[in-house]
């Protein structure tokens, strides 16, 4: 794939997406789309509604109104455990992984999930596919000296990085990170930019983060949000020349985290 | 999570489950036990005569199966993070579905009178395809909710077959037959016939549930016990996950079931009811629920307590006026508060080996001098019991001993705060 | 990470040595448990209060004495038999004289082996050797015995194990120390005993002995009023301590699972201690289960007569517990009130733990519809049943109910409340006011062995037992259980066959009427109807007011077993029932014939 | 196929413009169906039942009504306190039937050394206070035994869920042997004072006062408790405090005390409760203890773990199914009316595996 980000169909496209908990609007009327191979960055403060949004894209949260397209295909009533298949992988703000399994093990079950035939009560041939591109994984996240270890006696900046090795070994084509560099060392934030922008041309990525250094050198485009509307989106460069965006977000936010 | 609440000091390193040095010193216990499981049935095979046949044929039997009926409770919570109080119901699900299809008349139930491996297969089937169904209903449900729908199914259960006179009624179901392989208990020729066939099945299932949990269904159910959400956003069904192992425990179970109706030659609803429900979470809380060798240990400990703590002297006297089951709630009590881990749990604590050993041989040897034999075997394992409970306190201070020393401190410091050993 | 190995090191020690010590405490407890004997005389040994071998030696030599005169009083009554049958008079004197001196021989060396006793009780102090001898002689390889175990036939029984089980846990906890004072006083009364404490029972009986043979009461067993404890202390009294004998238990499913324990352990002998579940007997008919006291339906023996003739009910409706012992209980009624002519119209099952009533007493007919209600509802749903019918119904009048025994026991009725003043109920079969001798010596007895029997375990005078059915059921069983013993000289040297023969043969004058066993080895016994008033002070009694006698399981015919009874059976049909019409009035205690 | 089916049952349900996937929608279509089919049958087909169709025995299926809210009051009397102490403090009170059962046996210890009876008195014995003083020790014993657990046993292990649950089972175990251990095994009942007893009888049915007295105590308690969250401040620390612990803490309240008072208030909702039962539905014996934890666990399962409506739905819908499985069973059958309750349970969860009103834990 070659194609620019500009003349390539969207893959993913959300229209008037809505989301309400009781009275309180998390969501209100998003529209985005994402062009193939895109790297888009959602900016916004505390509370803007970036996680919620994500939640309902990747189908752990089912909008109250509106749509989420993925190549044209109405997904948001899919459950979550359905949206690998399409190519859609994720990670979490705060690290969700499996605490009493091993490296190599975490990496395995997200191969597993994406590849299907899952109750099984056999380790077979495929299976040994799976855990070679488990390993595999693990080298891009800089992880291989620590297959065995289980999970829980990682460090902080490990976890995280097993964090993006769950989302990244399943081979996504879009692929939403929630905040990946929270957490981490300057070193690591500059490694994890490497890795970012090391992500082959045909792999879209949806990027929140606090961080303004690794969102705006990642981002090719940027949409920022408030208050669970979307308020702008441009490149970083428009960004950053917005006050609107000075206002609501760089006033407060980027002293901290 | 909220298995790793269990374990007590939130700030402990979060589930150390089935992993690390705490995995491969359970490896090694289990190891331990099964050796010296097998011993015993060596011994018995061996030098017939020898063992008292009591301590073989009803408490080792009995230890053994109820052992495989709360291997299905240690499985679902170690490897799955559910706590399941309907292991009981399956496992009596079971022994009233083989009872009604063998037995032949003189009975209440249905009196299909067929052969009785046909019962056996009826049984496990109708337990499993029960225990998916079950499994279904509840398996949207987690952590404490779970808890709490399966004993609704328990109790439930116990009222369905309490109340259902056309397949048990109150009375429950009579002279079951086993097998003739295990003969019949008026042949007195070989009664260890059942303890070995327990122990074959103690033994497959144990290494069954082992190799389960490293194929790809047990590593995804692990998956799920630590984060079902991030599970699900993996693309794996965790409600099917959860229904699954409930199936697999129902089936666990209901081999436990089949050997306990083997062992009874019947089967009535008291035995699957509240008090049976708390007794096999009893067991495993003994064993410690996230350790799947506890099971055994812990049926263990419970059935020893039950058939020996009588032949005790003095405790005997305080049992007739407080009752066992305030013994048995009291034993709980402490495990729980004092150390979550269960038993196996107790080789953290310094000493507890030792303390066992010589609870054992004091009370042995009172019991020896007391009542004879049968005091001394009392006497052997209720004093180990004591041992490991006094162990499990110990450990317990020993835990909180930065408080009790900051107590101590402040108590006998002289204006001198601060001096305070704040280690942790 | 060094801690931890080092622990691991610990474990596998910790392991390995309780597996050590169970064996090493499971090796050296018995040699050879199997043989009865020689497990007997090591805990004896061990527990350093038996017989030394020197005592052993003795006995066996006055056992053997005994045997002999008995083998010659046995051969002197054959000749008797043979010159009866020749019609002889004058062999029939001399048998009689080698008979009269058979059995003096035989008293003499009764005697002697007391003595011999005696001898080596003083003995035991004396002769320290004694005790090393009595622990070669007890570890001195036994001759291997056939695999199941029966006692070797040459030797004698030196004494018989007895154990006793009943609840001390559940609803039936409060009664354990009047269950066992039944066996105890028994055995005081009937052989011999000497009650070792006589405010305890537990503290159970010594020098028990019938023909010279000691009966030693070597456990009590406490089951909760279920299957599965009745047959786990079962196993435990059996199994592990080894009795022989056992006493009980007390409800209706453990004696189920009792009986079906006994029907797989040919060489055991066991009596009910108070259960009355048809099934027990009816159904299982394990040739070595007895018992001393009627079934649920007999036990509401003379109701169903009443209700037709004495109240004259034509119709009536019966509301029961959805399981077997209330089905029992309801049949007993249902069979008699039909076939003196009544006719029941409606059946109602509630199940057990019903937590509502009222969906199920709707289903009963109006207080205008049908002239009487018959109740077995038991436990926890008695009241509440009662108040539910109050409730769809209208007021309870007593003169309009019936209940079966749970009516008749005080505790129950009282908690029931005076509405039901002046109904009928059945009862245990027996009479606490009966103003008859054998009534009141029954109670100097239990009076003269006991100065308090506990009741849920704080002090109560011994004469309240005697209000209780669960003592009396105790008592007679066990007193059955003296009486075979004594048929067959308390000899099991033959297996326990010849005790069975014996104990089915037995028959006792007991205290509220003659009680023998039927085929089935369940009591046929007398029956009392009970009626509820409220005495001067207030306070709710019963009295009997009727008697039924010779009340056997089958119910004059009505039951074989099989169909047991259910729901629907027995139907309402007009029968032939030897009782009815026979029942005596009893006025103030007093039989009115 | 499955858009035909979708789009049929969207229809169906009247859901426009959203897509359902064809399992949830099947699901909607079969307990649709399920209460569709049980209501017909309670109206028009129920030949063969105690009851009759209620087109014909309109006075009989009137009856079943009061008679469900009966039940359902006391259910909801003795749930309320349940879900209450798991919606504030995620403790499942295991030993929530012993304190039922507790405060049963001394309020009729109390009872009866009032009325000066060793046995159940007379209505007519019993004085206004000799029912009400004895229902107020009853619950002031338990509510100080719930505080005793709570400040003992729950306190220092908060937030540790499961290790609660075994406390409170421990617990229940202990207090269940010795309740049996003093109050022996026959059952007693308590009594109604006469001022309380009483009947009504209207277009053919007999209805007891006592049972509109239970109905009335049901409201008052639900009544209070409304009031008592929505209107002073501790109910709104407590609705907050269910909401998200941590915040109320960091709020600077005293969550303990919070949490103290609620076990309190939960704790003398089972008393309550259980002085109310015996009084009426059942007498207090052994193994009662566990037949009302079931009833409490059904109640807050169908309803929704900390929700007072929930529990108030719950006990509803578990009381119409206590009540009226005997009576439109079919005769045959009436006596199995305990699978009832399975399958409501059974249709509740596969709707909403959390209750009607109910969130994830």
């Amino acid at each position: 794939m070659t194609a620019t980000a500009a003349d390539a169909a969207p893959v993913l496209r959300l229209r008037g997406l809505s989301m309400s908990f009781g009275g309180v609007h998390a969501l209100s009327g998003i529209d985005i789309d994402v062009a193939q191979g895109e790297r888009l960055v959602i900016l916004g403060p505390n509370g803007a509604g970036k996680t919620t949004l994500f939640n309902v894209v990747a189908g752990d949260l089912r909008p109250t109104a509106g749509t989420v397209e993925i190549d044209g295909l109405n997904v948001e009533e899919l459950p979550a455990r359905r949206r690998p298949q399409l190519g859609m992988s994720r990670t979490y703000q705060r690290s969700r992984l499996f605490a009493g399994l091993t490296v190599e093990e975490n990496l395995y079950l997200a191969v597993l999930g994406k590849e299907g035939r899952r109750f099984r009560l056999r380790m077979g041939r495929r299976d040994a596919a799976y855990r070679d591109r488990a390993r595999r994984a693990a080298a891009n996240v800089w992880l291989d000296g620590r297959l065995d270890t289980p999970t829980a006696d990682l460090s902080h900046g490990e976890q995280r990085q097993l964090e993006l090795g769950l989302a990244t070994v399943t081979e996504p084509r879009v692929l939403m990170l929630d905040e990946p560099a929270s957490g981490l060392s300057r070193g690591e934030r500059e490694r994890l930019t490497e890795l970012l922008l090391s992500l082959g041309g045909d792999v879209t990525l949806l990027l929140i983060d606090h961080d303004m250094d690794v969102a705006l050198r990642v981002a090719e485009r940027v949409v920022v949000m408030h208050d669970g509307v979307k308020i702008t989106e441009g490149t970083p460069d428009e960004i950053r020349a917005d006050p609107r965006v000075h206002d609501i977000y760089l006033g407060r936010g980027i002293s901290h985290e | 999570m909220i298995l790793t609440r269990l374990r007590g000091d939130p700030g402990e390193t979060p589930g150390g489950v089935g992993s690390g040095d705490y995995a491969r010193n359970t490896r090694k216990l289990a190891a331990a036990l099964f050796v010296a499981l097998v011993l015993v049935g060596v011994f018995q095979a061996i030098t017939p005569g020898v063992f008292r046949h009591y301590f073989v044929d009803v408490v080792m039997t009995r230890s053994l199966l109820f052992g495989v009926a709360a291997a299905s409770i240690v499985f679902l919570s170690a490897f799955g993070g559910m706590i399941s109080l309907a292991q009981t119901l399956m496992y009596g699900v079971c022994a009233f579905t083989v009872g009604n299809a063998v037995t032949t008349g003189g009975s209440k139930g249905l009196n299909l009178g067929w052969n009785p491996w046909v019962g056996v297969a009826l049984g496990i089937g109708v337990t499993t395809a029960l225990g998916f169904v079950m499994g279904l209903i509840a398996s949207r449900s987690s952590g404490l909710y779970y808890l709490m729908i399966t004993l609704a199914y328990g109790v439930i259960g116990f009222y369905f077959f309490g109340q259902v006179t056309v397949l048990s009624g109150f009375g429950g179901v009579n002279q079951v037959r086993a097998p003739a392989f295990i003969g019949e208990p008026t042949d007195a020729t070989n009664p260890e016939r059942l303890f070995f066939t327990v122990l074959v099945v103690s033994v497959v299932v144990y290494l069954l549930l082992r190799y389960v949990s490293r194929t790809p269904f047990g590593l995804a159910l692990q998956g799920v016990r630590d984060d079902p959400v991030r599970m699900n956003s993996l693309g794996f069904n965790v409600a099917m996950h959860r229904t699954w192992a409930f199936t697999l425990a129902a089936f666990i179970a209901s081999l436990g079931g089949v050997l306990y109706v083997w062992e009874q030659r019947a089967i009535s609803p008291t035995t699957i009811s509240l008090v049976g429900i708390l007794n096999l979470l009893i067991m495993a809380i003994i064993g410690g629920v996230l350790v799947l060798e506890g099971a055994w240990l812990g049926a263990f400990i419970y059935i020893a307590l039950e058939n020996y703590v009588r032949n005790v002297v003095f405790l005997n006297n305080w049992i007739e006026e407080a009752r066992f089951r305030t013994l048995a709630g009291a034993i709980v009590l402490v495990l729980v508060l004092a150390c979550p881990d269960g038993v196996v749990g107790l080789r953290k604590v310094r000493g507890a080996v030792t303390l066992s050993l010589i609870g054992a041989a004091v009370w042995g040897t009172v019991g020896g001098l007391q009542e004879g034999d049968r005091g001394a075997i009392a006497g052997v394992i209720v004093g180990a019991v004591a041992g490991i409970g006094a162990a499990g306190l110990v450990g317990w201070l020993a835990g909180h001993r930065d408080t009790a020393r900051g107590v101590w401190s402040r108590l006998l410091a002289t204006g001198r705060p601060g001096q305070v050993p704040a280690r942790n | 990470m060094r801690t931890v190995r080092k622990n691991s090191t610990w474990l596998r020690l910790s392991v390995a040595a309780m597996a050590l010590a169970l064996l090493a405490a499971a090796c050296a407890s018995d040699t050879g448990a199997e043989d009865a004997d020689a497990a007997l005389s090591a805990a004896q040994s061990a527990r350093g209060e038996a017989s030394t071998a020197l005592a052993d030696a003795a006995a066996a030599a006055a056992a053997a004495d005994a045997a002999l005169a008995a083998a010659e009083a046995a051969q002197a009554a054959a000749d008797l038999a043979q010159a009866t049958a020749e019609g002889n008079e004058a062999a029939v004197a001399a048998a009689e004289q080698a008979l009269a001196e058979a059995q003096s021989a035989a008293e003499d060396a009764r005697s002697q082996a007391a003595a011999a006793e005696q001898e080596a009780a003083q003995a035991r102090e004396a002769a320290a050797a004694a005790e090393a001898q009595a622990a070669e002689a007890a570890a001195a390889p036994p001759p291997e015995p056939p695999p199941p175990p029966p006692p070797a036939a040459a030797e004698p029984t030196t004494s018989i194990k007895l154990a006793i089980l009943s609840d001390c846990e559940g609803a039936f906890g409060a009664f354990h120390d009047r269950d066992i004072a039944g066996v105890v006083t028994a055995f005081a009364e009937h052989a011999g005993a000497t009650v070792n404490d006589r405010t305890a029972p537990q503290a159970g009986f010594s020098n028990a002995s019938i023909n010279g043979v000691a009966i030693e009461l070597v456990g009590i067993g406490c089951a909760d009023d279920t299957a599965e404890a009745a047959l786990r202390e079962t196993r435990r009294l059996m199994e592990d301590i080894g009795a022989e004998i056992m006493i009980g238990p007390l409800s209706g499913d453990e004696s189920i699972a009792v009986a079906n324990y006994a029907k797989d352990h040919p060489h055991q002998t066991f009596v009910n201690g108070t259960s009355g579940a048809q099934d027990s007997t009816m159904a299982v008919r394990a040739p070595n289960f007895f018992r001393f006291n009627g079934d649920g339906a007999q036990w509401n023996a003379g109701l169903g007569d009443i209700a037709h003739n004495v109240l004259g009910w034509e119709t009536a409706a019966v509301i029961g517990d959805d399981y077997s012992f209330a089905w029992t209980s309801t049949a007993g009624f249902i069979a008699e009130f039909c076939a003196a002519g009544g006719d029941v119209i409606s059946r109602v099952y509630p199940p057990l733990n019903t937590t509502d009533y009222s969906g199920f007493v709707e289903q009963l007919p109006g207080v205008d519809e049908v002239d009487g209600y018959f109740w077995a509802v038991g436990g926890a749903g008695l009241v509440p049943a009662l108040n539910a019918f109050e409730d769809a119904k209208g007021e309870i009048v007593g003169q309009q109910h019936m209940g079966n025994l749970f009516w008749g026991i005080p505790d129950v009725f009282r908690a029931i409340g005076p509405r039901v003043e002046g109904s009928y109920s059945g009862g245990f079969g027996n009479a606490p006011d009966l103003q008859t001798d054998k009534a009141a010596e029954f109670r100097a007895i239990i009076n003269s062995h006991f100065d308090e029997i506990p009741f849920g375990g704080a002090p109560a005078p011994a004469d309240a037992a005697y209000f209780d059915a669960f003592f009396m059921n105790y008592y007679n069983n066990a007193w059955g259980l003296i009486e075979g013993l004594k048929a067959i000289g308390a000899d099991l040297s033959g297996g326990h066959e010849p005790l069975w023969e014996a104990i089915s043969n037995v028959t006792l004058d007991a205290a509220f009427g003659e009680i023998s066993l039927d085929s089935n080895r369940t009591a046929i016994q007398d029956q009392y109807v009970g009626r509820i008033y409220i005495d001067d002070a207030g306070e709710m009694q019963s009295s009997t007011v009727a008697f039924v006698p010779q009340v056997d399981q089958t119910f004059g015919g009505t039951f074989t077993g099989d169909p047991p009874p259910s729901r629907d059976f027995p139907p309402c049909e007009v029968r032939d029932l030897p009782w009815i019409g026979n029942a005596t009035p009893v006025v103030d205690g007093v039989l009115q014939n | 196929m499955t858009t035909v089916m979708t789009g049929a049952v969207n229809v169906l349900l009247g859901r426009r413009g959203r897509h359902v996937p064809w399992q949830r929608a099947a699901t909607r279509l079969l307990i649709t169906a399920a209460i569709v089919f049980v209501l017909v049958w309670i109206i028009f087909l129920a030949g063969n039942t105690s009851n009759g169709p209620a087109v014909s025995a309109p006075s009989d299926f009137l009856k079943s009504i009061l008679n469900a809210l009966t039940i359902s009051g006391l259910y909801f009397i003795v749930a309320s306190g349940f879900t209450l102490v798991f919606g504030l403090m995620r403790t499942v009170q295991m030993a929530h039937g012993s304190l039922f059962l507790l405060a049963g046996y001394f309020a009729l210890e109390y009872q009866l050394d009032f009325v000066g009876v060793t046995a159940t008195p007379d209505r007519n014995q019993v004085a206004w206070a000799d029912w009400w003083l004895p229902l107020v020790i009853g619950v002031v014993v338990v509510s100080g035994l719930g505080l005793f657990i709570q400040q003992v046993f729950l306190r220092w292990n908060q937030g540790q869920d499961l290790r609660q649950a075994l406390i409170t089972i421990a617990i229940s175990i202990v207090l269940g042997d010795q309740m049996i251990q003093h109050f022996g095994g026959v059952a007693e009942p308590i009594t109604f004072t006469h001022e309380i007893h009483g009947y009504v009888e209207f277009i053919g049915i007999r209805y007891g006062i006592h049972q509109f007295f239970v109905i009335g105590m049901a409201l008052g308690v639900g009544g209070f408790l409304w009031l008592l969250l929505k209107k002073t401040r501790t109910g709104m620390v407590i609705r907050a405090g269910v909401d998200d612990t941590p915040m109320v803490q960091a709020l600077g309240i005293n969550v303990q005390k919070v949490f103290a008072v609620a076990f309190v208030l939960g704790s003398a909702l089972a008393g309550l409760g259980g002085v109310i039962a015996g009084s009426s539905v059942t007498s207090l014996s052994p193994g009662v203890d566990g037949q009302w934890l079931l009833h409490s666990l059904v109640v807050v399962i169908i309803g929704g773990m900390g929700s007072l409506g929930g529990a108030a739905a719950g006990s509803l819908l578990y009381g119409v199914v206590t009540a009226f499985a005997p009576a439109y069973l079919p005769t045959d059958y009436a006596y199995y009316s305990i699978i009832a309750t399975f399958v409501i349970l059974a249709l509740v969860l596969a709707m909403r595996p959390y209750g009607l009103f109910g969130r994830p834990a």
